[in-house]
């Protein structure tokens, strides 16, 4: 197959390849169904939104798709691609399935559907295989969650991520923390880490925090891994009152993440504080709605939007109305679409070699993360920071780092 | 039994359509479609000696697959080892892990569902201690495997996403064709000798079986061995192209299922049923994805609830699997061409 | 502690006692969950692997029907537990029992297919989010001083000892319950007696999806529900199912608490991630050593 | 003697189902074992053949002590027996059958096969070759199950109970066959409920009652021994032993 992928040469090898294995074919037209009035606008560029929307990552699967439709539709309205003529994005759907293996082979579906650049896949496991796989047509690919550091970095120049890895968030996790600590009087100093060990994400968020915690005068009591998914946390629970640990640091996904703050609760364990770092509750809209007495006080340091820009106030309204919960996932996958639409206004094409070109160089500052205008070093953006949120009545405020923060910490609480 | 050559010639007719799949398929999309196919088929071959031929019902072969992919890809990480000598530890490793689970279970005379539920619990085990000895396994990181991106080196490394264009487009596909080959050419094999034949009489009645003579335990040890060997090759092909394995990836349920999937569609105990069976259930779940795609609009979940009901009602129309659906269809043909005759 | 260079960690009585209690809690769910799974084999002799998701199914009914009529979850049982034996019942008449032909290869996967089209379609028309139902009473309850037991709780230990208690006076008290154990025991006598076996087949199955329901509505202010949640709990049912002995309800019971036990002390001291390892153990001992687990009679 | 069984003795949860019980059988012979349902005949077979452990007792067969060993090394040895419930491998055809028998001694699966076929002739069952097992009639399944045990090419054949639910004619023919395989060289143990056969067949016959041996001796020497009646009479079986001595007389 050709990395060009110009419109009329993507026909021609569509049509080829209908010679070559017909079956199936007729209903080759994956996805565009959904944007029937955007699929038949002659010269759209097509996008590939590819995401584990079944299976068990299909939440946060689901929450990313949703985010990317969003940018495109959002795109579209405003004129879409104004360096192409106005051409409209059309987004290729594809479900990974929560495997790695048909992650991979989305990605040969979206190349033979003519995509200019894939947005995906969630995952780090997943992120792995489809930036590889889009690696081999130079299709451009931006991360949207995905925080292993290992995604980027190892030499795939199509490959992009525009949020923060593994390595800056426990380092702004740490930072916050100190920063916290220190504005209280240093009252903090045992620390548990409760995380969750099944994937990478949680296994690799552990090491990073113990490291960077204990040369800044922390010490870390106790690690506690505990597997995905996880029906009971009292033994934690009661781990955590015995040990009586000043700050308790968790780390996991959302349905733990309730059960685990849910526990601490009814188990009456208190501590000064509790800062997870990539928390899957703690600065969730749905868990502050439906559950404020465990989330009260709850910090942590996660992706986040700049509390600054009006824009990501005004997405968030948009989604709440849409009866969805405006996550993490939405707003990066968000955020990813529209640098690849910016990075196509750079380009001035939806040749997928100058879009990577772009995206390299990119300067983007027109988003409502706290990044500052981008910086593209080995494909990671390195201006890409998490915030360290606190859960204050029913809003979620910003804490630090000070420059974004709307509220002071309320600690010890 | 109507000819043996007739039933040869099918057999060359069908790998030479297999190796020759590169030249009339030019989609990197289908030829990934025909490798994931495929790897299932190798996958449910594993699952169908020692389930289809030899009736022992196991939940847990994600024990085989994972354990061949968890060395493939931890020699390769830790020691440095060539992908090509780490593959013989591989399946040696699944070898292993089937001498052991068999040993017990076989030993303690297990069967049936328990033997599966044994099975189901090994996998598991193995699943926690994948993730929880972290010094030896990475625990939940998985293991990552550096990218080669060197052509010249595609070969050595056994990597060929950056190999040259023909490498790059066909190389994992004959990869897995071979995998595929060589354990359909052992089934062929085993099917048509001493211990097939026995592996046979013991799932059809084992008291009978081991009344005339066969040793039982050491026919389903030697079961045991050939279909751990198998599935475990999977996990070669699987890492050496993902180039990543993690506890779930290897040890949880998806693998078991997928492997039991496969021969019990089309066909247990026959040669190409798993083959069959992997490409029904592929096709299957691509055509009805496209389908609902292309009238509805992409909606998760739609595609898999369609699969699931056509799945149903295929086992309630060919309980004997599709290749028992074919064999009955064409002895009613053949009968009705007598009669007229 | 040191024992053969592995790490014990020490802990306070309070710590290992209030382990031990919320193990008997975890039990109950178990017990709660594993009762309709030991049912169902104990007559049908099904590995019902659609079990999980008919729990998540039930979950999410006692969800819809708190979230739009505002009735409690207990209440909700009213409405659900006999929605779900209807259900139940037809899934295995006219699904399980038409399409499998008895083979057990073929049930398996039917009840995988079945399981499939259930977790999809929730998928679909409830969409992946987690749903909770909030119950003012979630964190009252009493203090046990080494941990707190809340209402949920205590609830959901009073409703397994109910339910058991229940489901054995059913069996041998009642017409349906004797007919049951006559087809479970002896299913072509019962046939040539002129019980119609595959309506008692049906009825069992329906039974299991009740008990499953029932499960559910305790289970249902403490967890969250998604498509998924099934998954949490098959494994162990079933290894619940096996150490109680495949259709003693006696065994699920004892089996459930045994477990949750077992766990809670393992996941204390050898980690909450290596001590599942325990579950598995056992698991695998019972089935080398004791396949027709504690309270089983041999086949 | 080809087998000689010393004192054997089974429990099963209390109950003896055979006590010190003693048989032998010489090279050549047609032995029968015979007595009431529930008397210890097949518990005996299935120790001698190694599908039991036994309680006591030794089994030597040619020469070998082959107690508590494994059936499938008892019938390499050339000790092979057959089930009163038939066994057959109900989805393969009656060629493979008799092929998984007669590769106990053939490696090679065309020779295996080839070797059924002329057992199966020798049966008479060679017109039904490639029918599946599980569609034969009880006749044909019970001449299946024999031919099997044939195809291990036995030195002793333990036969339970080959003639029951079989009609007149069926039996006359297994009768026939029977003899056959005795001129062939194989000896013959055998369970039989129908006296006529016994009668017909036995060199001599052993009876059982209650897990106890009670006599020994030609057929018609047993036969005539009144602990033998008593014990058929005890079970109100004394009308069927007439009409079957009766019967057997006639042949």
């Amino acid at each position: 197959m050709s990395n060009d992928t110009k419109a009329t040469r993507y026909k021609l090898n569509r049509r080829g390849f209908v010679k070559g294995a017909a079956a199936g074919s007729a209903v080759a037209v994956a996805g565009i169904a959904g944007f029937p009035h955007i699929a038949r606008a002659q010269a759209a560029v097509k996008l590939g939104v590819l995401h584990p929307v079944t299976g068990f990552l299909q939440f946060s699967g689901g929450q990313c798709r949703y985010g990317a439709l969003m940018a495109i539709e959002e795109i579209n309205a405003s004129g879409g691609i104004k360096a192409l003529g106005g051409a409209k994005l059309e987004p290729v759907l594809g479900d990974a399935q929560s495997k790695a293996e048909i992650g991979a082979a989305e990605v040969e579906k979206l190349n033979e559907a003519g995509v200019a650049a894939i947005v995906g896949a969630f995952s780090s496991g997943i992120s792995l295989a489809t930036t590889q796989a889009a690696a081999k047509y130079g299709i451009p690919h931006a991360v949207d969650v995905g925080v292993n550091d290992k995604i980027v970095g190892r030499g795939l120049e199509n490959t992009f991520r525009f949020g923060p890895g593994f390595g800056v968030i426990t380092k702004r996790g740490v930072e916050g923390l100190i920063e916290i600590n220190k504005a209280a009087g240093n009252p903090a100093k045992r620390i548990v880490i409760v995380h969750e060990n099944t994937t990478p994400f949680g296994s690799y968020m552990a090491g990073l925090m113990k490291k960077g915690l204990e040369p800044a005068g922390f010490e870390v009591v106790e690690t506690l891994p505990h597997p995905t998914p996880n029906k009971d946390f009292r033994n934690i629970a009661l781990k955590i009152k015995e040990i009586k640990p000043d700050v308790i640091i968790p780390s996991h996904y959302y349905n733990e993440g309730v059960l685990f703050l849910r526990t601490l609760q009814r188990q009456r364990v208190s501590a000064k504080g509790i800062y997870s770092v990539l928390g899957g509750a703690s600065s969730q809209y749905r868990f502050v709605n439906e559950f404020p007495d465990a989330a009260r006080n709850v910090m942590d340091c996660n992706h986040w939007f700049d509390p600054g820009k009006p824009a990501a106030l005004g997405q968030r309204k948009k989604v709440e109305a849409a009866g969805k919960s405006y996550s993490y996932e939405v707003f990066l996958a968000y955020t990813a679409v529209k640098w690849i639409a910016d990075s196509m206004e750079r380009a001035g094409s939806a040749d997928r070699a100058r879009i990577i070109e772009a995206m390299a160089s990119s300067t983007w500052s027109g988003h409502f993360m706290p990044y500052g205008a981008t910086r593209i070093v080995k494909g990671q953006n390195t201006g890409a920071q998490p915030l360290v949120m606190q859960v204050q009545g029913s809003e979620i405020e910003v804490i630090a780092p000070s420059g974004y923060a709307t509220r002071k910490a309320v600690f010890p609480s | 039994m109507n000819g043996f050559a007739k039933s040869h010639l099918g057999w060359l007719l069908l790998a030479a359509a297999l190796l020759a799949v590169p030249v009339f398929v030019k989609s990197g999309r289908w030829i990934e479609f025909i490798e994931l196919t495929l790897f299932v088929a190798v996958l449910g071959q594993g699952w169908n000696i020692l389930g289809g031929y030899g009736g022992q019902y196991s939940f847990g072969h994600a024990l085989f697959f994972g354990t061949g992919a968890y060395i493939q890809a931890l020699l390769q990480f830790k020691y440095g080892v060539s992908p090509w000598i780490a593959m013989w530890f591989a399946v040696s490793g699944g070898v292993l892990v089937g001498l052991f689970v068999g040993y017990l279970s076989f030993r303690y005379g297990l069967r049936g569902s328990y033997f599966a539920l044994i099975t189901l619990a090994f996998a598991e085990a193995f699943h926690v201690v994948a993730r929880s000895f972290i010094s030896i396994t990475e625990g939940g990181r998985g293991v990552q495997l550096a990218l080669n991106r060197d052509p010249d080196q595609a070969i050595a490394l056994f990597q060929f996403t950056f190999a040259d264009p023909f490498l790059k487009s066909y190389g994992y596909y004959y990869v897995i064709l071979a995998l595929l080959m060589i354990a359909y050419g052992a089934t062929w094999w085993m099917e048509r000798s001493r211990f097939g034949a026995q592996l046979v009489a013991l799932r059809e009645n084992e008291d009978a079986a081991e009344a005339l003579g066969i040793n039982t335990f050491r026919t389903k040890m030697a079961a045991i061995c050939m279909s751990a060997a198998i599935t475990s090759s999977s996990g070669i092909y699987y890492v050496q192209k993902f180039l990543f394995v993690d506890p779930a990836i290897a040890y949880g349920p998806t693998k078991s299922v997928e492997a039991l999937f496969a021969p019990i569609i089309g066909g247990l105990g026959t040669v190409l049923g798993p083959l069959v069976g992997s490409v029904f259930i592929h096709g299957l779940s691509e055509v009805t994805r496209e389908a609902i795609d292309a009238v509805w609009g992409a909606r998760p979940g739609v595609d898999l609830i369609l699969f699931g009901i056509i799945l149903v009602l295929v086992l309630g129309f060919a309980p004997k699997g599709l290749v028992g659906l074919a064999e009955a269809a064409w002895r009613r043909v053949a009968r009705g061409g007598k009669a007229q005759r | 502690m040191d024992i053969l260079g592995l790490q014990i960690p020490l802990y306070s009585w309070e710590t290992v006692l209030g382990s031990a209690i919320s193990g008997v809690f975890l039990g109950s769910i178990y017990a709660l969950v594993a009762l309709g799974l030991t049912l169902i084999y104990g007559v049908l002799h099904i590995i019902n692997f659609a079990h999980g998701a008919l729990l998540m199914l039930a979950m999410y009914a006692v969800f819809f029907v708190w979230h739009f009529w505002g009735i409690d979850p207990y209440a909700a049982m009213l409405i659900v537990v006999p929605g779900a034996f209807a259900f139940g019942y037809a899934l295995q008449r006219y699904v399980i029992g038409k399409t499998s032909h008895g083979r057990d290869e073929i049930i398996l996967l039917v009840t995988l297919g079945i399981a499939i089209v259930i977790e999809n379609a929730a998928l679909f028309f409830f969409s992946a989010d987690e749903r909770s139902v909030q119950v003012p009473y979630d964190l009252d309850g009493i203090d046990l001083g080494v941990t707190f037991a809340v209402y949920p709780e205590l609830f959901a230990l009073g409703g397994s000892l109910a339910v058991t208690l229940g489901l054995w006076l059913f069996m041998t008290r009642t017409d349906t319950g004797r007919a049951i154990r006559g087809v479970a025991k002896e299913r072509q006598g019962a046939r040539l007696v002129g019980i119609n076996v595959d309506h008692v087949f049906a009825i069992t199955f329906g039974l299991g999806t009740a008990l499953v329901a029932v499960a559910a509505s305790l289970l249902a202010p403490t967890y969250t529900v998604h498509p998924q949640t099934g998954y949490l709990f098959v494994l162990i049912a079933f290894t619940v199912v096996v150490l109680g002995g495949m259709g003693s309800f006696v065994g699920a019971l004892a089996g459930g608490f045994i477990i949750g036990i077992t766990e809670q002390l393992g996941r204390l001291y050898l980690g909450e991630s290596l001590g599942l390892i325990t579950i598995s153990a056992i698991f695998i001992m019972i089935l080398l050593f004791r396949p027709t687990g504690l309270f089983g009679h041999k086949t | 003697m080809i087998l000689e069984v010393r004192s054997m003795s089974k429990t099963f949860g209390g109950l003896k189902a055979v006590s010190r019980a003693s048989l032998s059988v010489g090279e050549g012979e047609i032995v029968s074992l015979i007595g009431p349902n529930g008397a210890g005949k097949t518990t005996l077979f299935a120790m001698i053949s190694g599908f039991l452990k036994a309680d006591e007792g030794s089994v030597a067969f040619a020469g070998v002590n082959v107690t508590g060993w494994r059936p499938h090394k008892v019938c390499r040895l050339g000790l092979v027996r057959t089930f009163q419930v038939v066994q057959p491998f109900p989805n393969l055809s009656v060629a493979q059958n008799i092929a998984v028998g007669a590769h106990t001694r053939l490696r090679s699966r065309a020779g295996a096969l080839e070797k059924a076929g002329e057992v199966a002739h020798a049966v008479g069952m060679g017109d039904r070759l490639d029918m599946p097992a599980g569609s034969l009639t009880v006749a044909g399944r019970k001449r299946l199950e024999l031919a099997r045990a044939l195809a291990t090419e036995p030195r002793l054949l333990l036969l339970d109970e080959v003639m029951a639910g079989l009609n007149a004619t069926e039996i006359d023919e297994i009768i026939g066959v029977i003899r056959d395989i005795r001129q062939s060289g194989v000896t013959i143990l055998l369970i039989e409920h129908v006296m006529r056969a016994v009668m017909n067949l036995s060199d001599r016959t052993y009876v059982i009652n209650n897990g106890v041996m009670i006599a020994e001796g030609t057929p018609n020497e047993v036969t005539q021994k009144p602990e033998v009646i008593e014990a058929y009479l005890g079970h109100g079986a004394s009308e069927r032993l007439e009409a079957m001595g009766a019967g057997g007389g006639h042949a």
